[in-house]
This record gives structure tokens, C-alpha cells and sequence, in this order.
């Protein structure tokens, strides 16, 4: 018995229209890029208007030349919505939504410390998934940090 | 006398306290040793505890590949049992890091941070491979007995006899 | 009893080998009982034996800025506690140290194993410890005044504080278990929590303080104290023979021959084992308080009305 | 009494994996908590990078001990989505059956741990000993206790017999009385409800709010389960209920974790009966197209989410990976302040919390004596009333 149920494109697109593209693979697909400095509003928007009210996951992808956030949410009708910004490389800044979706309190600080991306009005955004001794300001997760060689044979080096 | 040094390294022998650390393991084979405590294979027929706090054991069985953060605390932990204390590494991860050797954030095999002086092979050992490796530590117990302490093992470590049980051929 | 013969009562029979190697006994049947109701096999015979000796070869640590000195002293302090206490015990026929007041000394003498882990926890200088040697104590307060009562009902029923006195009166009139069962069980609730078991081995919780006061001993004081505690079990159980199931007394001949005294206190010693070591098997462990509102609700009531009720029925008061 | 600090863990018999907690408490009761996971974090998502598709399987299986095969199902289903690949029903149903019994042996372990951690040993060994059942039973499907490696994309690797299928048939009768048993011994044995009745509560709400997933947040009313949600897998055509309590303590959770193993069962065999004949496996390219893939599965513990980027080379561009127990600490934060000290080890068992899946992503590190840990601070300070009153006095 299965319920995906989604929501229709329009819907979404009216909702979120003025914040950026929408685009939707398919009823339970939708996601939107939106600008870094109205994230919160476009977060706020879609949980008011889209009843969005689980905070699945924030996936950190670093493109090249900016790092893009998606927030994705679903909602009790199982489509998910990913609401995207992409933060510039040389300073990654963008607002912390920890009040809005608290969850993003513990996932903003694993971001921080493994792409360097700063949450601003975030309380408490320490060491968090490294050891101690790690050195300051080297980040693992961005392409740019080469992993030596890996010791099994015949997978590639670092990338 | 020699009664009471028979009487001393028997008991040794026959209570072998074990306690578990977990150095950054996907706990397959911390699992694989509580099921070694439970019912179908029961390591207390042998003596063997479980026991919570390292001033009690004599035995630390470490799973995983030591990660960075855990280096210091494995550091601490060991130093904590009193002698004579042994370590078994459990698994790919505790001999070099297995799957995970390379990793950015690994310090890979246990060994590398304090001295191991039994292996277990497996990806995660079964617990008849677990208790077949504190046998294997107790015979080199008994091996470091005859020779009055570890360091004669520490010149010649290669010739660390194997335990009869590990000739046992393969099991019925 | 000349000095030797008493010498000998103290240190061999009834005395330290004899009580030493029934701490290890019952240990045995402890892990061996609790391990088969778990549907396992359990530990050998002799495995008390091997635990005992290989803790005593261990080496001694005392973590910096601890009372090393009173880690050493306290646990030798609990063993010979529970040891006097056993000699004052009347197994083998009315005991050469035994004088009339000799069951509240007993039952102080067994409580001190409890205060002396609060002196262990807090020289120990750690927070698991302590906050563990502080349980253990609040503990006490909860279970002691009721499993004094409990063990004091049966004084006032036979007229006399000297556990030699009340089996005698037992024999003539009636297992006491019979007339106040309310105090068998409050003193076995009572025992079961003086030695830390399940379900109140709140003091020692393992998954929540490590060992408690217990986490920083290691070595020959780890070795003592368990033997201590083993050895309070083997006092507890025998105490409440004595007291409710009449001690060495036959049905038929109140003063048989010494071995068979000994014998059938031994055994109602280990009926009553066997109860506490099924109870620990049955039952996890109660929070602090739950246990104090058990123990507030349920046993001090309990406790009270069994000596009002025995007040009663000695007719008027105690002379 | 003053505020002690009692540091548990990371080597803590009641916590089979490294988390350390700085508790503050007066007395028994717990004012603060400062949780510190990242202490078997190995770097696996950068590791994803740099293997191709047939080599990441192994390494992503050892992620965690106990659903090993939820990562690979979840990665490979992704995968396969991004290659526009099927695997043959055979392969969807055998898949479907592995996970079913990792959620029976990982919710039998989940049970003996609850009694272990209130120190009623008893049923650690009774349900552990059942569990051999059912690691019997995957060790003749696939070959080995943990670490199943059914997994590889486009299908699986191995066929199940007919006197395997039978055999199995047989361990689920037996087991079935036991889960009666061990349904009656929970509600009926006076310690676990003393220990756990009332214990660790959230309200529907908080539940919500603070996004937990799977059985904690089924056993506060939160209706959902992503087989029945966004169902993969053998799972649209199987007939299953799913699971809900309203009471919303770790007794609930014991309860919706109980009625679960009842359900799989009967997935179990529903899958058996009616397993399709046919190949196990489908050709798969070795190289993925360029895509974007949002993969989600119902592990044990609740939603594990992978996001999977593949760029048109033979390995992964990106693999972010959202455990279900991170999203579950915060609900422990929130539950723990006011509690006892002894129910520390309850409520966080009471998420059944694997560390080696959360440690990849973290939870904040504080050191020192900084007097306040910003993160839980600010988290309470969302709105939880119950513990305004308490904040403004400590």
C-alpha cells in the first residue's frame, strides 16, 4: 500500500515564485535556488505555506566555485522540497536558521566544521566533528583538500 | 615456593577479565562480543567477565580503527588497568584500519598507539573467533609466565608461539 | 573454652577458613543459579577461587590525590566486621563468644560494610565514586531502621537479645518463620539490599556509574572487598535462619550432635540464599527514588505493625 | 547540594560506542547536558569520493555494525535511480527480506540493551539469545553474521535456496511466541515499567518540531515510516501496519519497537510465499549519467537520507549522508533536563541511537569550563516551556 500522494508543481511554484526557479522532477520532487540573503524567508514561506513540517536533511555540495546548501523538508503529504542557495567560495556567509528548524542547530555545525561555510547568528558553532588536534581552517570536505594517496591499491588518489 | 606461583598463574589463567573500547568502530564487532557473553556461547564458562571499569580487567579488547580523537582516550584507557594487562585488537579495522585505512581522519591499527599483543582476524570476527583469540591471549599469558614478563616477547616477537587451538583443523 | 580451643573456633572452623570458603561457595551458586535461569551455563566450581587469587596478584593503583592509606585500610575493616559478626552467630550450638546482647551487635557489625563503601567512595576523589558512596548511604537510610525492626521482632517474642536464647526459645515454641512471616520478608528485602543485589544494586549501577565506589578499587582491595561482601551474604543468610528457621535445632532433638548442627544451619542458610539469588535474576534495578518511596510506603510500615503485633501477643508489653 | 559534573563516557559500559556526555546535575537530578559524538568519526563521505561504484558498497556496509545492509540498500537504490537502472523483482524482494530481518535482529538487540541498561541482565540474554535465530537465518542467505554484502548495484549477490526458505520458515514460528513473551514480559515486569513508564517523554509536538524519526517518533503519534511513505523496494506490494503509540516515553518506544517486530514478521513471510522466480541481478553500466538523487529508506532507528550526486564518471561526486540517530539527539537533549541521573542511560538507549552512523556527522565539542554551552541553551530555549522555569533560576 503506498500513499506518495506529492504535491502539484503549481502549488509549489506559487509558493515560492518570488524567491527563485522552480523546478519539479516529479510530484514528490520539487526544489527552488534560492538567494542567500531571503534563505530564511523562503524557509519561512514554505514551511507556512507548504506545511512542511519535517526537516529531512541539509546536503552540502561543494561546486567548484561556490558551495550550494540545499534544506530539504517534506510534510505529511511525502513530497520533498529542497530549498537551495549557493554561497561564494572565498567568504561562505548565510544566515543560521537554527530557530526556525532547530535540527539545523547540530547539522549548520557539521557543515561549519567540515566546509568551512560560517552560519552567522549561530550560538554555538565550536569544533564539532574533528578531533582536537585538528589543524584550524582545513576543511576535508572541499574538493581542494587532497586525502594522500589512498593506501588501497587501485583506488584513485585523493580527488 | 613453587605451589603458590602454580596456584598464582593458574588463577591468572582462569579468570581473564575482559573490558571492551570502542576506538571509532562501526560496533559490528563491539556487538560480536556481547553476543559472545550471551547464552549460545557463553564466555563465563571460561571465567571470563565482562566488567565495566578498566581498574577491574585484564584484558582490553580494542574494535576499530583508532580515530584521531580516540588516539588519547585508547592512550588513557590502557594506562588505567593495572598489570599484568593484555591487549587483543579485534578485527581488520584494530590490526591496520581495514576498510577504513586511509581515511583522512584514522590513525589505522591499533598497535600504532599501544602495544597489541593478540589479533583477531575478521570483518566483524564471529564470537567463536572472538573466544578463540582471549584463548590465544591466555596461551601467550602462559608463554609470558614461564618467562617471567613480557619482555622477552618484546625481542622476539615473531616467535610468538600460536595457541594449540589455532593447529585445530577445521572445525567439526 | 580455653584460649587455644577459642583460638581455633576463631580462626579455622566456625571462624575465618570456614567463612572464607562459604563466601566462595555461595558466590559460586550465585553466578551458577543466575546464569542458568539466563539459560546459560556458568562459571566452574572453583571460579570464585580463580577470581579471588588473581585479584590478590594484581597490581595496586591508587589514582593521584586519593587516601591511598584509607583505600588499603577500609576494605580489611569491612572483612573483619562481617567476621565478628559471624562468630557472634550461635551455628555449631551456642557460640563460646556469644553473651545476651549479641544480636544488635551482629546486625551493627553487618551494616558496616555499607558505611565503610561511602568511606571508599569519597577517598577515591572521583565523581562516579562519590556520587556512588553518597547512594549507597541514602540506601542505608532507607532499608536499615525497618530491617532492624524486622530482626528485633523476633528478640521481643523470644524475651531475650541473645541469638542463642531466641533459637532455644524456638525450638519449644514454633519456627518463628511460622508466627511473623511479615519480618522474614522485610528482613529478606532488607538483606537483599544491605548487599547491593538487584534490584536495588542502585549504589553500584554499572551502566550509570561505572562501578560506583567500587570503580577506583583494584587489586588485593578489590579482592577483599568482594570476599567481604560474599562473606556478608553467607552472615545474612545465616542470621535469618537463625532467627526464623531455628537454627541448628532438629524437630525432634533441640541439641543434636555439632556436625549435624551445622549442617542444617548451612542448609536453611542456603534455602534463603537461593531466594535472594532468584530475586537478583528476576528483577532490574529500581531508581533511588522509587526504592525510597518503596521502602518509606511499604517497608517501614511493614515492619512496625509486625512488632506491634508481636507486642500484642507477648501479652501486655515486654517485661 | 552544588552542581557536580559527571563525565559518561566515551568508555562507558552502558554506551556500546564512544559518546561522551557532560552532565551537570544537583544531586540526581540532571539540570544540563553537553553531548560530544564525533569520536568515531573517520571521514567516510570523503572516502565515498574516490571509490568507484563497486568498491564504495564495502566500504559504506561498514558505516555501522547493525544496519549495515540500510546504507547499502539506500546508496545502491539511489545509484540504480541515477543510472536508470531496475533490478529484477527477485533481487527487489530478496533485498526487501534482508532489511526486514536487520530490523528484527537490530530491534531484538535494541530490547536486551533497554533491560541491560536498568540492569535486568535477564532479558539481555533471553532476547539476544532468540537474536541467534535470526542470525543463523541471514548467515545461510548471505554468508555472513553482520556485513551481509548482498548489496551491489543493479541486484544481488546471492540466490536463496528452497531449504533455506524452509528453514527460515520454522525459525519464524519459534520466534513468534517468543515476541508474545517478550511483548507480555515488557508491560508485565514491575521494574521495566517502574524504569521506564513516564520517562524521557515528548509530545507529539516536540516530536515534530525537533525532528525525530522512526520508532521514537512513532511511539509520540508521529504517523509516518518511509516504506509506506516513499516506498522502495519489494515494499508496495507487501501488506504491513504501521506502528504508532501515544504515550510518547521510552515505555512507548519499547511498546512501537515490540508490535514493529511483529510486523516484520509478518513482512518476512508475506515475502517468502510470494517470491518471484527469475534473474537476481541486472546488467549495470559502469559509469553513472550526470544526476541528482534525494534516497531514502526506513532503517531501524528511523529516515536515513542519502543525497547522491553523479557527474557521468564511475564514482560518486558527492555523498551526503543524514543518519537517523543524529536527528535524534536533539530530542534527547530535550528530554533529558529534570530527569534522573539513572535515566540518562534509558532515555539515550531509548533511541536506539547507533554512534557510528551519527559520528560521521557530529554534535559539539566544549571544552574547558566555559560556563554555558551555547548549542543546548539556545536549543531549550526554543520554546520548550517546561524548562523556561528552570533556565531563568540555574
Amino acid at each position: 500500500m503506498s500513499l506518495a500522494l506529492g504535491i502539484p508543481a503549481s502549488t509549489v511554484s506559487s509558493a515560492l515564485r518570488p524567491f527563485g526557479p522552480v523546478e519539479s522532477a516529479r510530484a514528490t520532487r520539487h526544489h527552488v535556488l534560492v538567494d542567500p540573503k531571503d534563505l530564511r524567508e523562503a524557509l519561512g514561506a514554505a514551511r507556512r505555506e507548504l506545511k512542511l513540517d519535517h526537516f529531512v536533511q541539509l546536503a552540502t555540495i561543494d561546486v567548484g566555485d561556490a558551495f550550494e546548501l540545499r534544506y530539504i523538508l517534506t510534510g505529511s503529504h511525502r513530497a520533498l522540497v529542497s530549498v537551495r542557495t549557493r554561497l561564494p567560495r572565498a567568504a561562505p556567509h548565510v544566515a543560521s536558521v537554527h530557530d526556525l528548524l532547530p535540527p539545523a542547530g547540530l547539522y549548520e555545525r557539521q557543515v561549519h566544521d567540515l566546509f568551512g561555510v560560517v552560519f552567522d547568528g549561530h550560538p554555538g558553532l565550536s569544533r564539532l566533528v574533528l578531533a582536537e588536534d585538528w589543524p584550524e581552517g582545513v576543511h576535508p570536505l572541499r574538493k581542494d583538500f587532497l586525502v594522500e594517496a589512498a593506501a588501497r591499491p587501485g583506488a584513485k588518489g585523493g580527488t | 615456593m613453587d605451589l603458590s606461583n602454580r596456584l598464582a598463574n593458574w588463577a591468572r589463567l582462569k579468570s581473564p577479565w575482559i573490558t571492551m573500547f570502542n576506538s571509532g568502530a562501526c560496533n559490528a564487532c563491539d556487538i560480536e562480543v556481547i553476543d559472545a557473553v550471551t547464552p549460545r556461547f557463553d564466555v563465563e564458562r571460561f571465567g571470563i567477565l565482562s566488567k565495566g571499569s578498566p581498574r577491574h580487567a585484564d584484558i582490553l579488547i580494542v574494535t576499530g580503527p583508532v580515530t584521531l580523537k580516540q588516539a588519547s582516550r585508547l592512550r588513557r584507557v590502557y594506562e588505567q588497568i593495572p598489570e599484568p594487562k593484555y591487549v587483543i585488537a579485534m578485527g581488520a579495522c584494530g590490526a591496520q584500519g581495514g576498510v577504513f585505512k586511509g581515511l583522512y581522519h584514522v590513525v589505522g591499527g591499533v598497535d600504532k598507539v599501544i602495544p597489541v599483543d593478540a589479533y583477531v582476524a575478521g570483518c566483524p570476527p564471529r564470537p567463536d573467533e572472538i573466544i578463540d583469540g582471549v584463548v590465544a591471549c591466555l596461551g601467550i599469558m602462559k608463554e609470558d609466565l614461564a618467562h617471567g614478563g613480557k619482555e622477552w616477547r618484546r625481542k622476539a616477537p615473531a616467535l610468538i608461539p600460536l595457541a594449540p587451538a589455532r593447529r585445530r583443523g577445521v572445525a567439526p | 573454652m580455653d584460649a587455644l580451643s577459642t583460638l581455633f573456633y576463631a580462626l579455622v572452623f566456625p571462624g575465618f577458613l570456614f567463612l572464607a570458603s562459604l563466601a566462595l561457595l555461595f558466590q559460586y551458586v550465585d553466578r551458577k543459579v543466575v546464569a542458568r535461569v539466563q539459560g546459560r551455563i556458568g562459571p566452574p566450581l572453583l571460579q570464585p577461587l580463580a577470581d579471588f587469587v588473581k585479584l590478590l596478584g594484581k597490581e595496586v593503583i591508587s589514582p593521584e590525590g586519593s587516601d591511598s592509606r584509607v583505600l588499603s585500610a577500609a576494605p580489611l575493616v569491612a572483612l573483619a566486621a562481617v567476621f565478628a559478626a559471624f562468630l557472634l552467630m550461635p551455628v555449631l550450638g551456642p557460640s563460646p563468644l556469644g553473651f545476651t546482647g549479641d544480636l544488635p551487635v551482629a546486625l551493627y557489625l553487618l551494616t558496616l560494610p555499607t558505611v565503610i563503601m561511602l568511606v571508599v567512595g569519597f577517598a577515591s576523589k572521583s565523581a562516579y565514586t562519590s556520587l556512588g558512596g553518597a547512594r549507597a548511604v541514602t540506601l542505608l537510610f532507607i532499608y536499615e531502621v525497618p530491617f532492624y525492626l524486622a530482626l528485633l521482632a523476633p528478640a521481643i517474642a523470644a524475651g531475650s537479645w541473645s541469638m542463642g536464647a531466641i533459637v532455644e526459645w524456638q525450638s519449644a515454641n514454633g519456627l518463628l518463620v511460622l508466627s511473623q512471616p511479615l519480618a522474614l520478608a522485610v528482613a529478606l528485602v532488607g538483606l537483599q539490599a544491605k548487599l547491593e543485589r538487584a534490584p536495588f544494586d542502585i549504589a553500584e549501577a554499572e551502566t550509570e556509574l561505572i562501578a560506583g565506589p567500587w570503580t577506583e578499587l583494584t587489586g588485593r582491595r578489590l579482592a577483599v572487598m568482594r570476599l567481604s561482601f560474599d562473606a556478608a551474604l553467607v552472615a545474612g543468610c545465616v542470621l535469618v535462619a537463625l532467627l526464623f528457621l531455628g537454627g541448628g535445632a532438629l524437630p525432634g532433638d533441640p541439641h543434636p550432635y555439632w556436625l549435624v548442627a551445622v549442617a542444617v544451619v548451612l542448609l536453611k542458610a542456603f534455602l534463603v540464599a537461593l531466594v535472594l539469588i532468584v530475586v537478583r535474576a528476576a528483577f532490574g534495578r529500581l531508581r533511588v527514588d522509587q526504592f525510597s518511596s518503596f521502602g518509606w510506603r511499604v517497608l517501614a510500615p511493614a515492619a512496625v505493625l509486625q512488632v506491634f503485633v508481636v507486642l500484642v501477643t507477648v501479652g501486655g508489653g515486654w517485661p | 547540594m552544588a552542581e557536580i559534573m559527571i563525565p559518561i563516557g566515551p568508555q562507558h559500559p552502558a554506551l556500546k560506542e564512544p559518546v561522551n556526555f557532560k552532565v551537570f546535575a544537583e544531586g540526581e537530578i540532571i539540570t544540563r547536558l553537553e553531548l560530544d559524538l564525533s569520536y568515531n568519526h573517520r571521514g567516510i563521505e570523503k572516502a565515498a569520493e574516490s571509490r568507484d561504484f563497486t568498491r564504495v558498497v564495502p566500504l559504506l556496509e561498514r558505516i555501522c555494525g547493525i544496519c549495515s545492509h540500510s546504507h547499502t540498500t539506500n546508496f545502491v537504490k539511489g545509484v540504480e535511480e541515477a543510472m536508470g537502472v531496475t533490478p529484477p523483482p527477485r533481487a527487489q524482494y530478496i533485498r526487501t527480506l534482508i532489511a526486514e530481518l536487520e530490523r528484527l535482529h537490530s530491534h531484538m538487540l535494541w530490547l536486551g540493551v533497554g533491560g541491560h541498561e536498568i540492569g535486568f541482565n535477564t532479558l539481555l540474554m533471553w532476547t539476544w539469545r532468540d537474536r541467534e535465530d535470526i542470525q543463523d537465518t541471514l548467515e545461510e542467505m548471505t554468508g555472513n553474521r553482520v556485513n551481509y554484502g548482498t548489496n551491489k548495484v543493479g541486484g544481488v549477490r546471492r540466490d536463496l535456496t528452497q531449504d533455506q526458505i524452509d528453514r527460515a520458515h520454522k525459525r519464524f514460528d519459534t520466534l513468534e511466541e517468543r515476541f508474545q513473551g517478550y511483548a507480555e514480559m515488557a508491560t508485565q515486569n514491575p521494574t521495566i515499567r517502574e524504569r521506564f513508564q513516564g520517562v524521557g517523554k515528548l509530545t507529539r509536538e516536540q516530536a515534530l518540531a525537533l525532528g525525530t524519526v522512526g520508532p521514537t517518533a512513532r511511539a509520540s503519534g508521529v504517523d509516518s515510516d518511509i516504506r509506506r511513505d516513499d516506498p522502495y523496494c519489494a515494499y508496495p506490494d507487501v501488506k504491513f501496519q504501521v506502528v504508532t503509540e501515544e504515550s510518547g516515553d521510552v515505555f512507548g518506544r519499547t511498546l512501537v519497537r515490540v508490535r514493529e517486530m511483529m510486523e516484520s514478521l509478518k513482512i518476512c513471510r508475506q515475502l517468502l510465499a510470494d517470491l518471484p522466480e527469475g534473474p537476481i541481478a541486472a546488467k549495470a553500466p559502469r559509469t553513472a549519467p550526470k544526476a541528482d538523487v534525494i534516497s531514502r529508506y526506513e532503517a531501524p532507528r528511523g529516515e536515513l537520507v542519502h543525497t547522491i550526486l553523479t557527474d557521468g564518471s564511475d564514482h560518486v561526486a558527492r555523498l551526503d549522508i543524514r543518519t537517523p540517530t543524529l536527528a535524534n539527539w536533539t530530542s534527547v537533549a530535550a528530554s533529558l533536563p529534570g530527569a534522573h541521573l539513572a535515566d540518562i542511560p534509558v532515555v539515550v538507549a531509548a533511541i536506539d541511537p547507533c554512534l557510528s552512523c551519527t559520528s560521521r556527522v557530529t554534535v559539539v565539542d566544549i571544552h574547558g569550563r566555559k560556563p554555558a554551552s551555547y548549542s543546548w541553551d539556545e536549543l531549550r530555549a526554543w520554546g520548550i516551556d517546561r524548562h523556561a522555569g528552570r533556565r531563568r533560576r540555574s
